[in-house]
């Protein structure tokens, strides 16, 4: 038996404690962060799986809880990859300014996220929603640029402020915050509002067009750790969020008889496949290894609004597996990356080359989680994707499947990128002395990741007869799964066999390769060059410009949502110089003038 | 199931077969199409065996590694390759997507491997290959899209006998257009002349095989002819209403391959910019017309 | 055709006014030669170079070892008017150094490397000539030059073919060169009306 | 009978006879990689073409010499080429086969008086087969390629054995004629 609010306060004592350990010892601070986090995993997963978890002790008035299965679903996923990614903390707290402060931030912004996905009140959903953004927030400058991070605060506020808006208008619906009955009390116009509100913090949190510029910035420039987390946990929150907007409120609008699907449901399955399409496209013209797995989040994320808003069985279990299968593949991506990173101190694709030499466990890791980001079997991604293809194919959505279709392809061009230019090719020299591979405890997490991604894929149905478990509480058909097979609207899938016949397979290309005469090994730089004498591995490192026949293609039109934002920003700003001629005037009797009138148009219904 | 798994090997090994020897008579037809005497029917299987017969180099553990990971994932995808409605070694698994997604596996291993030769000239190779998958696939999707929405079923089995119904046509004649769409998405598949981008043998040097030689490159023609057999035997299934029996899948086979290979053999090569904008422009505009007609019209011929 | 050989006036003219021309030659109705001093031949490239001759075409040298001197050509082009012109200097063969020209034409960075190595003239003032260009390790005098005997050099360095025994008819036939001489002397014999 | 005959085969015997399957694969199968130094080049096209078919011999051009079999040398071969031929050869990989085509890589041909061009090419790399001429005609081309596919069925054609059993030599011819081999050349550094 365990407490939720003791966990909670657990976790953020632990912060605090960290911070003083911290200030004494860098990396013991961050060694508490480790010991917390797998503790908060451990206690979360274990009580929530044997239902076991309690929310008696009060400890905060109007702090109240409840245990639901999507709660525990994204809590137990969350905890997992912050536990996960803490095993990192030690080995890079000594590059951050401020080492203790991280520690203490890491395990708030835990205890924040538990909170928003146990909470059952919206009001303190949305305290403690606020609460991870403010930890979250500080987390950010620790690494590269100031910049990113209040770019993540100017997005996190406009979903923070349509949360609170639909918080408002359901409390006015319904007179109180709790969660269920609020969402249930609503409907007509109201619940289209509520829907549309959440769906814009949805789209806020998981960096879904048009508010994805700060996901970019964020992933690519917090510190290798932070993005993981972002990557893989905090960017959750959004499809947390996208569960309760999209699946369980009604859409609404117009419904096309042939399909079944209202209006809304195909605005944001439109704007889901913009998400893939311009984050595939953005990816693939890279150069930064994080940038681009930071694109690929975004169009994964795309993934998850189209199969939420479909909100078939098929979907939306397709969805929250994909939400299982991207947080694992990204984590450990981001996790390869920062490896490297750490060594190399560089993430630019044009500057590495041939680390598989030094770092061979490193590299698999990766394989495995781009395997599995591009959807191709044994991995987890093919199951999600594959679910989500069977809905996307029966409602017969053409142009969404298209940008479906055209993700799906499309991630297999830039996942492959850093595979090419960063692990492969030429060893190159000015790294070939000091890469090594990562310590054994770096190793830990990244490899149990890949197993999971392994398990995902290959024996799905544990994780699948979860969702579903979720499904039927948020009021969807469960899944038909058996015990080794997943049945789609319009196919069978066994993983378990396709894995084994791709073991088979393997094994028959094994037994020939054994068989016939040993190689010669040469070395890279032996290699035809035309009959050319070339020392210099740059010059046979192919790693710049990657696609570059296909980014001429559409290099003209990829700045239009960050014009568009920049824009925005020089009108706020005009309008801010605007107020400030007219309000914030030097004379003081003008400024009590507009005082008085703002305060009568305010009152105007209820006292004058 | 292992007498299910020996069945899918022995599918893998007919496959190989089937192509080698057709791909063999198919080099004496672009022969005679170019007045020439052409090599022997065989030739295929002897530039194969004495491939393998080599002493190879390697680059280190990935160059071979990759080469097990492609050969491994093509047999295996090939092994859920229905020859006929009956012949299918695993049914009711014979999922579309598990070719179009397994194969992947195979040509990532390849790509990995050519990629971890260290020779640039595979890389651009690589690139150009991804390239045109990306180009070739969203409109082969979008008909097959149409394809499992009108059957209801994305295996290919299904699919096959959906047409083998006496009220259905081939979808080659029920959707014209799409028909069209699946011929040239499957000249790019297979990496035929016009869309042979990657391949470019006096532009960059036969592209990701530039480093390959002995076994390995033996491996990847193996790899190559399974690759054409899983394509162009979709293409039968899905199009062309699949197989009664074994003889008829081949008399199929044949006519769709020797069809592709004459027309290959009077094109040149596109570039690769060009490849992606055919792609983006005909092809899926007719597909995603095929498919508003067809699922939300539901005109079908 | 008038035009073109008003332009050969006209470089004449050009030329002679300002410079010391110590021979000059019209090969063709498009090229023109001047043999130069030494010292002149920077200033005329940079006037030609003004005057509309902006591409060095070619720049070589000639082994004279009877007179002991390198003849060199630059030879210059002009894109408006159809007139080529070489530009002839002589130098001392022992001490061969001529200043690069490489301010004036950049391009001549790598006809200057190939001249040195032929000829093994210097051209102090272009960086790197003395690099190695075309012959790579090479390890004798200059082959260009008229004293190298490349015959030599071939036989000292590459081994001969050597055949063992003469050229083995196997048909029994006559060999070719008996068969032609044959073949003359009927001819003559012939002509002659069949006498001696 | 057939077990006691299997037992007597020693695994020399076995390797033979497997090398004999090989050769069988490897001379229906020649693919080359025609490093095309002179005019004799000029011989190949109608080689290749409808003229003559190379192909139903089996041979096809390649690539890479990591693909290839048998590199054709076609022409006269400056010091420089040499270098690079050398190298391109020691890629191939093995069995590899080399033929020379016409006079110049026999005795120097026209310039067998040239500072530049080498005079016999089979003292740098082992040559299995020659086609005299100036240039060849392409009956003669292609009757030398049926000539090596004989001498690889009498197990003649074991010129890259002998690079390795006279190692030394060829070096040693290789490093008079050139110096050095493999040298640095400023526009790939």
């Amino acid at each position: 038996m365990a407490s939720i609010e003791l966990i909670i306060v657990f976790t953020a004592l632990a912060g605090v404690l960290s911070y003083f350990v911290g200030r004494l010892n860098k990396v013991a601070g961050s060694v508490v962060t480790i010991l917390a986090s797998m503790f908060v995993f451990v206690s979360v997963a274990y009580f929530g799986y044997n239902n076991e978890l309690i929310h008696s002790t009060e400890f905060l008035p109007y702090v109240t809880f409840s245990v639901t299965y999507l709660g525990l679903f994204f809590a137990i996923l969350v905890t997992f990859i912050f536990a996960m990614v803490s095993f990192f903390n030690p080995f890079f707290v000594e590059k951050y300014k401020y080492p203790a402060l991280y520690s203490m931030l890491y395990l708030l912004s835990l205890a924040g996220v538990l909170g928003v996905f146990f909470t059952n009140n919206f009001m303190s959903l949305f305290f403690f929603f606020e609460f991870v953004v403010w930890t979250s927030l500080f987390l950010i400058p620790m690494g590269r640029s100031k910049r990113a991070a209040s770019s993540y605060y100017a997005f996190s506020t406009v979903g923070s402020f349509a949360l609170l808006f639909a918080i408002f208008i359901m409390r006015e619906a319904s007179g109180t915050f709790n969660i269920v009955s609020s969402m249930a009390s609503v409907n007509g116009t109201e619940a289209a509002i509520v829907s549309a509100l959440l769906a814009v913090a949805a789209f806020a949190k998981l960096g879904a067009f048009p508010l994805n510029v700060w996901l970019p910035r964020v992933l690519g420039n917090s510190p290798d750790a932070i993005s993981a987390v972002f990557s893989g946990g905090l960017e959750k929150l959004g499809a947390f969020v996208a569960v309760l907007a999209l699946v369980k409120l009604a859409p609404f609008g117009y419904v096309v008889d042939a399909t079944g699907l209202a209006a809304s449901q195909y605005v944001i399955a439109a704007l889901g496949a913009l998400t893939i399409v311009f984050g595939t496209l953005m990816a693939i013209r890279q150069d930064d290894a994080k940038k681009l797995l930071a694109y690929s989040s975004m169009s994964n994320g795309g993934y998850i609004l189209v199969a939420l808003t479909i909100a078939s069985s098929a979907s939306v279990s397709g969805g929250l597996y994909h939400v299982v299968a991207h947080a694992l593949a990204s984590t450990a991506a981001f996790l390869a990356i920062g490896a490297v990173s750490r060594i190399t101190g560089t993430t630019k694709m044009s500057e590495l080359g041939g680390m598989i030499h030094k770092m061979p466990v490193t590299y698999l890791v990766y394989l495995i989680a781009i395997i599995s980001m591009a959807g191709i079997p044994p991995m987890g991604g093919f199951i999600s994707k594959w679910l989500i293809f069977q809905a996307v194919i029966d409602k017969g959505m053409i142009l969404v499947a298209v940008a479906v279709f055209f993700g799906s392809i499309g991630s297999f061009l830039y996942v492959f990128r850093p595979l090419a230019a960063l692990f492969l090719g030429q060893e190159l020299p000015q790294h070939r002395e000091v890469s090594k591979e990562a310590p054994f405890f770096m190793l830990v997490p990244m490899v149990i990741l890949s197993g999971l991604i392994i398990y995902t894929g290959v024996l799905p149905n544990f994780f699948l007869g979860f969702i579903n478990n979720v499904l039927t509480e948020v009021g969807v058909t469960p899944l038909v799964i058996g015990s080794y097979t997943v049945t789609g609207t319009n196919g069978v899938l066994q993983p378990a066999l396709i894995a084994s016949v791709f073991g088979v397979g393997v094994l028959i290309a094994f037994i020939i390769f054994i068989v016939l005469k040993k190689s010669r090994k040469v070395g890279l730089m032996d290699t035809y060059t035309a009959g050319n004498f070339i020392y210099t591995e740059e010059l046979m490192h192919y790693s710049l410009d990657f696609y570059a026949p296909l980014e001429r293609l559409y290099e003209k039109y990829i700045n239009i949502t960050k014009d568009f934002y920049k824009r925005l920003e020089n009108k706020v700003v005009d309008l801010g110089r605007l107020m400030k001629y007219y309000f914030f005037t030097n004379k003081p009797e003008i400024m009590v003038l507009w005082i008085i009138i703002i305060m009568g148009i305010i009152l105007w219904g209820d006292i004058l | 199931m292992i007498t299910n798994i020996l069945f899918g090997v022995g599918v893998a090994f007919f496959g190989f077969v089937l192509q080698t020897s057709i791909a063999g008579v198919n080099r004496k037809v672009v022969g005679r199409v170019q007045k020439r005497y052409g090599p022997k029917w065989y030739q295929e299987f002897l530039d194969i065996f004495k491939l393998l017969s080599k002493r190879s180099v390697t680059h280190g553990w990935i160059f071979d590694f990759g080469v097990i990971m492609a050969l491994g994932g093509i047999i295996g995808t090939a092994m859920f390759m229905p020859i006929t409605s009956d012949l299918v070694a695993f049914a009711d698994f014979d999922n579309f997507f598990i070719f179009v997604y397994l194969i992947a596996v195979g040509m990532l291993g390849m790509a990995m491997s050519a990629s971890g030769s260290g020779n640039p000239l595979a890389s651009i190779g690589v690139m150009r290959a991804l390239t045109t998958m990306l180009a070739y696939e969203v409109p082969f999707m979008i008909v097959v899209l149409t394809i499992i929405k009108l059957t209801g079923t994305s295996s290919v089995t299904g699919i096959a006998e959906f047409q083998q119904l006496a009220s259905n046509n081939w979808f080659m004649i029920a959707l014209p257009l799409g028909g069209i769409v699946g011929v040239m998405s499957l000249m790019g598949m297979i990496g035929k002349k016009p869309f042979e981008t990657y391949i470019a043998p006096a532009e960059i040097a036969s592209g990701p095989m530039v480093e390959y030689g002995g076994k390995q490159l033996g491996m990847l023609f193996i790899m190559h002819e399974i690759t054409v057999f899983i394509e162009v035997s979709l293409f039968v299934h899905l199009f062309l209403g699949g197989a009664e029996n074994v003889v008829l899948f081949i008399v199929k086979y044949f006519l769709v391959y020797t069809t592709l290979n004459i027309i290959s053999s009077v094109y040149g090569r596109f570039k690769i910019d060009q490849v992606v904008l055919f792609f983006y422009k005909w092809p899926i505009l007719m597909a995603i017309s095929q498919a508003f007609v067809a699922i939300y019209l539901g005109w079908v011929i | 055709m008038t035009n073109s050989m008003s332009n050969v006036k006209m470089v004449s003219e050009i030329i002679e006014n300002s410079y010391k021309v110590l021979k000059k030659e019209v090969i063709s109705q498009y090229q023109v030669s001047f043999e130069v001093n030494k010292d002149d031949v920077h200033s005329i490239l940079t006037l030609l170079k003004t005057s509309g001759w902006i591409q060095l075409s070619y720049l070589s040298a000639i082994d004279w070892p009877e007179e002991n001197e390198f003849e060199l050509v630059y030879i210059v082009f002009n894109w408006d008017k159809a007139v080529h012109i070489q530009i002839r200097t002589r130098l001392n063969r022992e001490n061969p150094v001529m200043n690069s020209i490489l301010p004036i034409f950049p391009g001549c960075k790598y006809y200057e490397r190939e001249t040195h190595e032929f000829f093994g003239i210097k051209f102090p003032g272009n960086p790197g000539h003395e690099k190695q260009l075309i012959l790579e390790e090479w390890d004798d005098i200059p082959p260009l030059r008229k004293d190298f005997d490349p015959r030599a050099y071939s036989d000292r360095k590459f081994v001969k073919r050597e055949y063992s025994n003469d050229f083995v008819n196997l048909n029994g036939e006559k060999s070719k060169q008996i068969a032609r001489e044959e073949r003359k002397e009927k001819i003559i014999k012939v002509r002659k009306g069949g006498r001696k | 009978m057939l077990s006691t005959k299997f037992t007597k085969l020693s695994k020399e015997e076995v390797d033979r006879k497997w090398w004999e399957i090989g050769d069988f694969f490897r001379r229906n199968s020649l693919w080359m990689l025609m490093y095309c130094t002179g005019c004799c080049a000029i011989e190949l096209p109608p080689a290749m073409t409808s003229a003559y078919d190379m192909e139903r011999l089996g041979m096809g051009p390649m690539a890479t010499p990591r693909q290839a079999d048998v590199l054709l040398v076609t022409g006269y071969l400056s010091l420089k080429t040499l270098r690079r031929l050398i190298y391109t050869y020691e890629q191939m990989s093995e069995p590899k086969y080399v033929v020379g085509i016409g006079s110049c890589t026999i005795n120097g041909g026209i310039y067998h008086d040239s500072h530049a061009v080498i005079n016999q090419l089979n003292r740098y790399v082992p040559v299995d087969v020659y086609v005299a001429g100036c240039m060849p005609n392409t009956e003669a081309v292609m009757n030398g390629f049926v000539d090596l596919m004989g001498l690889i069925k009498t197990k003649k054609a074991n010129g890259w054995k002998d690079y390795h059993a006279r190692n030394e030599w060829y070096m040693a011819n290789q490093k008079a004629a050139l110096g050095e081999v493999k040298v640095h050349d400023e526009f790939h550094e």
